[in-house]
């Protein structure tokens, strides 16, 4: 058998990869891609940790966090094919109208 | 070393790996594939673990549904290519990197070291993340949630609907 | 209905009737608008007559006191409370007065946003009648605050060329001055368990290290609003800026709500403090009064200089309170009512010189009295009750404060002398101001100006009747006070005789 | 007798002594009200009436007196409740006698005015302020009823200011233009000097009252009086100090060392102004007051002693400079200084009764004097630019007279005793009698001063016998330049005579001049009234020894100036004073005023106005800039700290990152 603590390494790494993702990259669609990544390590966790404690509401949230990420999913790629379509652009610095 | 074990660490490697991809390839839909590999190897990881209900469901939403919409994103959008190097905040790229790479060290430290054995992982009843097992739960002590959520994604359909209205009506 | 019988809550919130009104008409009529907003705070001032009437002058205490709970959080209470004593009651009076007689003023200064203009007046009524009249530390803060905003606006809109600065500054400045204020009531408060004034004052004295911080987070919020030397730099640019109206109201009242605080809290409430601390404040008095006179005499701005004035009339004021007996106390009350008359006239003066001529620097002028003799000699009368001359305000004023601190035994001759030095240079400028305006040949451009006009004149004559009556007559006023001047200052001497 | 059945019951007047007060009042309101109604002559009747009407009380007042010499007190009405003070007059004979010569003098004034001011204001060009000119001349009457009438110091110190107050405006009256009439503001700038310089005279006088109620507990007469034996002896150094401040406020009022500067400029005030308030009356407040306060002074000898040297030395400063002034109403402004230091010098020798009468006396010579040189004056005016009724164009002026023409300088005049034969023999007279002449009034009355110097203390009489020496030249010097010798200019070659309104009371008041002695001599009648009041009857007047070296004095004087000026006349206007040469540069320093005006300036006002000048600098500079700083700096820090602020999301999700991260650390690290 396999030691929980692996898995939770594995979703770790694979979640500070989605955080690189969203730190370093410009194109707005790979920064997307990198936080349904981090939501896919969270869910990792959880059906892990599920699985170590024998619990099925691990699981219950991985499924409440799919459906939630596929509305997120949704709404997101919407507005942002609403942006590029004003500002001609993928590139996330582009928009930085937001400072003080 | 068990026959398990050996699995995960190379599941554990593709998914990795994959990830890893995603985040330098530089052309969108090569990213996107690597996506859909890394999800597709979490599928596997799901039935390893027990859910068999949640592998499935991860092919379908995400590997599935996710990855064409965000194909169709693609398809509008483009596949341009950005010099990933540069921008007005080009310094921060090896800062991001220094200080994920810190974060995983203390993650790993904190994993390896410090929380101790969290057990083994064990899939001893049958029937353990069954769909059944899964809505059973899912219909009682988390009807309401699963109300809820419905609405949400009603609303998420109708919003995207409403917010590429004009794009789909050219 | 058990609320609007009471004079005070009447009185104090007749004017948001007004408003109302105000709001209904179109603002095109903008006469109509001003004849209800002059009405509206000819009401309240009646019905102030009518308190007068009813205010028993023997009682020191609190009289037609309105005492309703208005919150009630955690252990402790927020009230509303109003009342009035001898303290307050002049205050209130004034405050009364000269709200209809700025608006009054104002009526064909103001073509713009006339509508806006009257509702900010009214409004700004009602905060400064419930500061006076507040018996309740959250009351009272709701009331001070609330007396800011409208007067923001009358700067920041109906002001001069910078204008924007100006209000800022102003409400800025302010506002450092009150958090720490609430800080403080908050402390005070909870330490002792209640908000209510006359509890306060009932419970006794404060504990002495606590009055320090106590007195000097009050002193700061109301020594900026006073103001006192040298956190005064607002005024200046306040008053240059802010129309002739706003300028009345805010050396005739807004400024009189900072030593007004002195008075009712930091004297009654920390008096050991105020005693220890007599010596400091009267020194910043003492330089405010020289000072100012200094400043103002350097002015090239008419209006600049009798907003200078104020800082050294205010001093005297201060000089007053912090004798700490009942002639400074008294002398320091009488002066703020005084100020209020006298510096309001000033300002209407520099206004109607102003209006005319859409200048303030005094090198323009000069001759006046020539080409408008009424104008010139209601100015010539006010300046002299500025300077104390006797027979006039502001004499009584400056002689009762002169001689409580002179009698004092915290401050004493030394003091009394230096701020009587002060009388001389208020001579110094006001007569070089009294040259360069009334004095002198008659410049080409000046030579059509008009004199007075009926409205002009009424507001002049009365203004000019309470100048002689309070020179001449002064004993009803001060009988108002006396009862209540007496206690406090009795409290003051214990106070005094417990530390020497 | 008549006099005597009204002074059998004469007590029932004494409750008109408010109305002192209120007939200039009611009469000022009125004029006022509807002066621009009633026309010149309403107006000069109603003052004129509201001024008699005032003096008809006094009157009465000393009818009443003379039955109840011991007086009363005529309360009105509350007033200063917290300094124990009420509105209350007080009748004794020393209020009376000064009311007498206020009211008595100021109607003789009054009606002068009514024709002067006629004239004055046609040729300043503004007949309008006609009226006003009389609303300020009840003022000062009012006021000064006030002062001499008050029951208290505080009520006192009303009227003291009061008169300074019309003081100040009436010197301003002509306040667009200098004394020559070239539009300035000369004028305007003497009047506040004027009371600029009362102003600190009152200041220590307001602080004598703060120290008196301290100790005394009270500022009423009565009341402080009773008390000084008691305080003399428990804290005679606060007695000292009173004293030496209200000798302050007197050197300011009275004109004395060092606050005198102001009344030589207040000669710019119109002649009748002059001659009043300036000589007559207000200026004698500061007599009236260390009278009044007798008590007080006799208590400190020490402050008795500061009073009669400021005296003395005033009045032999004064003579210096009035010996060097061309202006014909400067020399009698450093006169009246002078004189009232004789007067002074007598309050501090304790001489009160002779400093009354050299009140009195110089209150009718000085005022004949100023009302004179004013007649001289407007004579000159009038024969320069002839006003249409007197048969000139309007603005029209006379070609014919002296680059730099000034009908107040002496050295334009000359032979004016042939054109205004009134006027040099009421002249005459007025001089004599300042120069103590016998029997002239004020040769009684100086004797009298000097005579009680001579007792009192030596370095005081010498001074004093000084200054009469050199009062007697001056006014020798004046008279022979002014009426003798041949005319310098067109204008004083066809001089016309002031009309009657003006010279009768020229002869009233030489007529008074040449009988007052009477008042005091052969009988002390005026000791024995004042003595009423002022507790002493002094050993009646006249030293044989003393009058005698005095009158000589004053006759060697008046010839010396004769053989300067009279014997060989100024022959042009630009001829140096004959005085020039033998003295040199001692006359430059009286013709100069010893410099003290430019020494005030020096010492004083430019330090003062630069000053002021840094302050206001300062509270723009670093007051405000402080507060605009702190301002900046909260503005700046914000700047800075808003750069972090950079719009971009990757950014922000960066700080985010580092939150986590730290607290991940934290957390790790516990």
């Amino acid at each position: 058998m396999v030691p929980t603590n692996y898995l939770i390494i594995l979703s770790a790494v694979l979640f500070l990869i989605g955080v690189a993702g969203v730190l370093v990259r410009r194109n707005v669609l790979v920064v997307y891609m990198s936080i349904e990544l981090m939501l896919n390590a969270a869910n990792l966790a959880f059906a892990a940790f599920a699985s170590a404690f024998g619990a099925l509401d691990g699981q219950i949230a991985v499924f409440f966090v799919m459906t939630v990420a596929a509305a997120e999913v949704a709404v997101g790629l919407a507005i942002l094919v609403t942006i590029f379509r004003t500002r001609q652009s993928v590139d996330v610095d582009s928009l930085h109208q937001l400072k003080g | 070393m068990s026959i398990d074990l050996l699995v995960l660490l190379v599941l554990a490697l593709i998914a990795i790996g994959a990830a890893l991809g995603m985040l330098f390839s530089r052309n969108v839909v090569y990213a996107l594939l690597f996506l859909v590999l890394v999800m597709l190897t979490l599928a596997v990881l799901y039935l390893i673990l027990g859910a068999p209900f949640l592998a499935l469901a991860q092919v379908t939403v995400y590997a599935g549904a996710i990855m064409v919409l965000f194909l169709f994103a693609v398809m509008v959008l483009g596949t341009h290519s950005l010099d990933e190097l540069g921008g007005p905040i080009g310094w921060q790229r090896p800062w991001a990197f220094f200080l994920t790479a810190v974060f995983l060290i203390e993650v790993v430290y904190a994993f390896a070291a410090r929380v101790g054995k969290l057990g083994l992982l064990s899939c001893a009843e049958a029937g353990f993340g069954s769909p059944a097992a899964i809505g059973k739960l899912l219909f009682n002590q988390y009807l309401l949630p699963f109300e809820v959520t419905s609405v949400l994604l009603l609303a998420a359909t109708i919003g995207a609907v409403v917010l590429t209205k004009d794009v789909l009506s050219e | 209905m058990d609320f609007l019988m009471n004079p005070l809550n009447l009185m104090t919130f007749f004017p948001l009737v007004g408003v109302a009104i105000i709001l209904l008409i179109p603002r095109e009529r903008k006469d109509a608008i001003r004849w209800t907003a002059v009405i509206t705070s000819l009401v309240s001032f009646f019905v102030s007559l009518q308190m007068l009437m009813a205010f028993h002058a023997q009682n020191p205490g609190f009289q037609m006191v309105y005492d309703k709970v208005w919150m009630k959080t955690g252990g402790f209470e927020i009230h509303y409370a109003l009342g009035v004593d001898g303290l307050s009651i002049l205050l209130v009076l004034l405050t009364t007065l000269l709200t209809p007689i700025s608006i009054f003023s104002a009526w064909t200064a103001i073509e713009d946003r006339v509508k806006e203009f009257a509702i900010a007046f009214l409004v700004m009524e009602v905060g400064m009648l419930g500061v006076f009249l507040a018996l309740d530390l959250f009351t009272f803060f709701v009331f001070w605050e609330f007396s800011l905003v409208p007067m923001y606006f009358i700067i920041g809109i109906w002001g001069g060329p910078r204008r924007t600065y100006s209000a800022i500054k102003f409400m800025l400045y302010t506002m450092v001055g009150s958090v720490l204020m609430l800080v403080a009531i908050l402390w005070l408060g909870l330490s002792q368990g209640t908000f209510s004034l006359p509890e306060l004052l009932a419970k006794g004295s404060v504990p002495a290290h606590l009055q320090t911080w106590l007195f000097w987070a009050f002193a700061l919020a109301f020594a900026i609003k006073v103001p006192m030397w040298p956190l005064h730099s607002w005024l200046p640019d306040a008053h240059v800026e802010a129309p002739t109206a706003g300028s009345v109201i805010l050396a005739g009242v807004l400024l009189k709500m900072g030593t007004y605080g002195f008075l009712r809290f930091n004297l009654s409430l920390f008096p050991e403090a105020s005693v220890r601390f007599a010596v400091p404040i009267a020194v910043l008095a003492i330089i405010g009064i020289i000072y100012g006179a200094m400043v103002a005499y350097a002015q090239k701005d008419f209006k600049k200089l009798v907003a200078y004035t104020s800082v050294s009339h205010l001093g005297f004021v201060m000089l007053g309170l912090f004798a700490l007996n009942a002639r400074g106390i008294a002398g320091g009350i009488l002066q703020m009512i005084n100020h209020g008359i006298s510096t309001g006239a000033l300002f209407l003066i520099v206004g109607i010189i102003y209006e005319r001529t859409h200048t303030r620097d005094l090198s323009a002028f000069g001759g006046l009295w020539k080409i408008m003799p009424i104008y010139g000699a209601f100015s010539i009368i006010v300046a002299l009750s500025s300077m104390g001359l006797p027979g006039m305000n502001g004499f009584i004023g400056e002689f009762t404060i002169l001689m409580g601190a002179f009698e004092s035994p915290v401050l004493g001759p030394a003091f009394a002398i230096s701020a009587a030095l002060g009388i001389v240079l208020a001579a110094v400028y006001i007569l070089v101001m009294l040259q360069k305006v009334f004095l002198g040949p008659v410049k080409e451009k000046n030579l059509s100006l008009k004199d007075l006009n009926w409205r002009e004149i009424t507001v002049m004559a009365v203004l000019t009747v309470f100048i002689f009556w309070i020179g001449l007559h002064p004993a009803p006023f001060f009988n108002l006070m006396m009862p209540a001047v007496e206690k406090m200052a009795g409290g003051l001497q214990a106070a005094v005789l417990a530390m020497h | 007798m008549f006099f005597s059945e009204v002074t059998n019951q004469a007590g029932t007047f004494f409750y008109l002594a408010p109305w002192a007060v209120f007939f200039p009042v009611i009469g000022l309101l009125f004029n006022m009200a509807f002066g621009r109604k009633i026309g010149e002559k309403g107006v000069a009747m109603v003052a004129v009436a509201a001024s008699t009407l005032s003096f008809v009380v006094a009157v009465l007042l000393w009818l009443s007196l003379r039955a109840q010499p011991e007086g009363t007190v005529i309360p009105l009405a509350s007033w200063m409740t917290v300094v124990d003070v009420s509105w209350a007059f007080r009748v004794d004979t020393l209020a009376v006698t000064m009311m007498l010569v206020v009211g008595g003098v100021g109607s003789l004034i009054h009606l002068y005015a009514a024709g002067y001011m006629h004239y004055d204001v046609r040729y300043k060009g503004d007949p309008g302020r006609y009226g006003r000119f009389f609303v300020f001349m009840n003022l000062f009457i009012a006021s000064m009823m006030l002062l001499v009438s008050g029951n208290s110091y505080l009520m006192l110190f009303v009227g003291w200011e009061g008169v300074g107050l019309c003081s100040y405006l009436l010197i301003g009256f002509w306040f667009e233009y200098d004394t020559k009439g070239n539009l300035s503001t000369e004028n305007a700038k003497a009047g506040k000097k004027a009371f600029v310089a009362n102003r600190i005279g009152d200041f220590g006088f307001m602080a004598a009252m703060f120290y008196m109620f301290t100790v005394f507990g009270t500022l009423n007469f009565d009341k402080v009086f009773a008390e000084v034996p008691a305080v003399a002896s428990a804290n005679p150094h606060a007695l000292l100090i009173i004293t030496l401040l209200l000798l302050l406020g007197v050197t300011g009022k009275s004109a004395q060392i060092p606050l005198y500067v102001w009344l030589p400029d207040a000669m710019a005030g119109p002649t009748p102004v002059s001659a009043l308030i300036h000589a007559a009356t207000m200026v004698t407040a500061g007599v009236y007051l260390v009278a009044r306060s007798h008590v007080l002074y006799d208590a400190v000898p020490a402050a008795q002693h500061a009073v009669a040297l400021v005296g003395a030395l005033t009045a032999l400063f004064a003579a210096t400079i009035a010996v060097g002034q061309y202006d014909i109403k400067k020399v009698l402004a450093y006169s009246t200084i002078s004189q009232l230091g004789f007067m002074v010098a007598a309050v501090g020798v304790g001489a009160y009764v002779a400093a009354m009468f050299h009140l009195i006396a110089h209150a009718f010579f000085k005022a004949l004097l100023f009302l004179a040189a004013g007649s001289v004056i407007i004579a000159l005016e009038r024969a320069h630019h002839p006003l249409p009724e007197d048969g000139g164009a309007e603005g029209e002026h006379h070609g014919n007279d002296p680059e730099g023409f000034d009908p107040q300088d002496m050295r334009f005049m000359g032979g004016l005793r042939k054109v205004i034969p009134v006027t040099f023999w009421t002249y005459l007279i007025g001089g004599l009698a300042l120069a103590g002449i016998p029997p002239l009034v004020a040769f009684f009355s100086k004797d009298e001063i000097i005579a009680e110097a001579k007792s009192a203390d030596a370095l005081v009489y010498w001074l004093l016998v000084t200054a009469a020496f050199l009062t007697a030249f001056y006014i020798g010097r004046q008279i022979f330049m002014v009426f003798f010798g041949e005319a310098r200019s067109h204008a004083a070659e066809h001089a016309k005579e002031s009309p009657w309104p003006m010279t009768s009371v020229l002869v009233t008041l030489a007529a008074l001049s040449v009988a007052g002695g009477l008042l005091n001599w052969p009988r002390p009648y005026l000791a024995e009234w004042l003595g009423h009041t002022l507790g002493e009857v002094e050993a009646a007047g006249l030293n044989p020894v003393v009058a005698g070296t005095s009158a000589t004095i004053a006759v060697v004087s008046l010839l010396l100036a004769w053989w300067l000026y009279g014997k060989r006349p100024l022959e042009s206007a630009g001829q140096p004073d004959p005085l020039k040469r033998p003295l040199g540069w001692v006359f430059t320093g009286m013709e100069a005023k010893w410099w003290v005006d430019e020494l005030y300036w020096a010492v004083v006002l430019n330090p003062y106005v630069a000053l002021s000048r840094i302050a206001a600098a300062f509270d723009v500079r670093v007051i405000d800039e402080t507060v605009n700083d702190t301002a900046w700096l909260t503005d700046f820090v914000g700047g800075k700290i808003a750069r972090w602020q950079t719009g971009f999301v990757r950014n922000y999700a960066l700080s985010v990152f580092v939150g986590v991260l730290l607290i991940f650390t934290y957390l790790l690290w516990r």
